[in-house]
């Protein structure tokens, strides 16, 4: 199935990416199996090993744990910091 | 019980946006916050945000404020982009009967905003461009709001 | 720390206020409050004060909330004389480094500003005039404070 | 002495007058002193009898066993409902 990964701050610049649609293999069930699937592209992908990095799934923060589905847009982010 | 949120690159007229508030019926008090870029060693800020998380997460944030309070209004005003020292980031206004209510939920309401909106600083000093951290206070001051 | 108080009958620009404060060095956050003739079977108000006392008691509770927080400056306008449902009251803006520190100086100030201010307010309703009577919640809301 | 003497709010109206000068006699030596000796003129001046009425000498706050000046200015009046 096909998903949106967004990318911001730091995270944007170090990957040098904000945004791409991936096709996932069938084993990339989760936002953990994801967040492992991406790192092992190598390089600076890494920094999503991060243990400060952040998931939203739909633009709702969301847990490792949680499922992915067709279409689905998912976002990885440090801690926030407005306001 | 309105709520309002804008994100924006321009500035905000706080005078404008009280007036908002102050005028609806039954309100007798406005508790409101404005936030600035503070000058101590920054040349400059630039603030990014998710589009359509962040609007999400600060009408979530409203919603909680309402149901916990009695609040007439509560208006977000949350800007984007490159700004300057001494230049509004943020501006959180809430209108109640009575001022317990509305000084409590615009202090949820920035606790929440500070912790959950997806929203990045990134600082320009003279040693060069660097992300703004999160604070562990901030984690801090929304943990008080657990029931 | 700059502290000021006025006492008029003429309205208040809160966006005017809220800049001179946010203008600051050294500011990175603006509380403000501003308290309005609520319209529920007030058909009008008459604000009475002491004064003499009553800049004196304003200047005394700025000067607690100095020592208390770390502030850069606090400012508080109030209004005396005949005022109609929707009209301005009171302003207290508080401008520090930090927001916490801004909301609780704020809250503290208008909680003393309840109790200790020598104001007094009458209402005209339908069924004639009468002076306002001192609530015990505000006397709970200054208690919170003691040390 | 001479001292001057205000009524604010409700005291003031039903009193019927705002401020007055007047020559305290020897045994008037306290707010409470002061408040009795107004009282005993009879008519509406019991009001300043009630639990609720508050004075301030030279503009502070005051409780009744504060001692009076010459020269100096009391006040009485209710509780407090600015705001």
């Amino acid at each position: 199935m096909s998903i949106t990964i967004l990318y911001f701050a730091n995270l944007r610049e170090t990957l040098g990416i904000e945004r791409e649609t991936v096709e996932l293999p069938i084993t990339v069930q989760t936002i953990g199996d994801l967040r492992e699937w991406l790192c092992a592209r190598g390089g600076n992908w890494n920094v999503l090993a991060g243990a400060q990095v952040r998931a939203a799934l739909n633009q709702v923060l969301t847990m490792p744990d949680a499922s992915i589905g067709a279409d689905d847009e998912v976002a990885f982010f440090p801690p926030v910091t407005g306001g | 019980m309105s709520i309002s949120v804008s994100i924006q690159t321009a500035d905000f007229d706080v005078g404008a946006e009280t007036a908002g508030l102050t005028g609806l019926d039954g309100v007798g008090a406005v508790a409101s916050f404005v936030g600035v870029v503070r000058g101590t060693d920054v040349l400059a800020m630039t603030l990014e945000h998710y589009p359509g998380m962040t609007e999400r997460a600060l009408a979530e944030i409203l919603q909680q404020a309402q149901q916990r309070w009695s609040l007439v209004a509560a208006r977000v005003i949350h800007r984007v982009g490159r700004l300057l020292p001494g230049e509004h980031i943020v501006f959180v206004g809430v209108a109640s009967s009575h001022r317990r209510e509305a000084f409590e939920a615009c202090e949820f309401i920035m606790d929440f905003l500070k912790t959950r909106a997806p929203f990045w600083k990134k600082e320009e000093t003279s040693q060069g461009a660097r992300w703004v951290e999160a604070r562990q206070s901030d984690d801090a001051a929304a943990a008080r709001w657990r029931p």
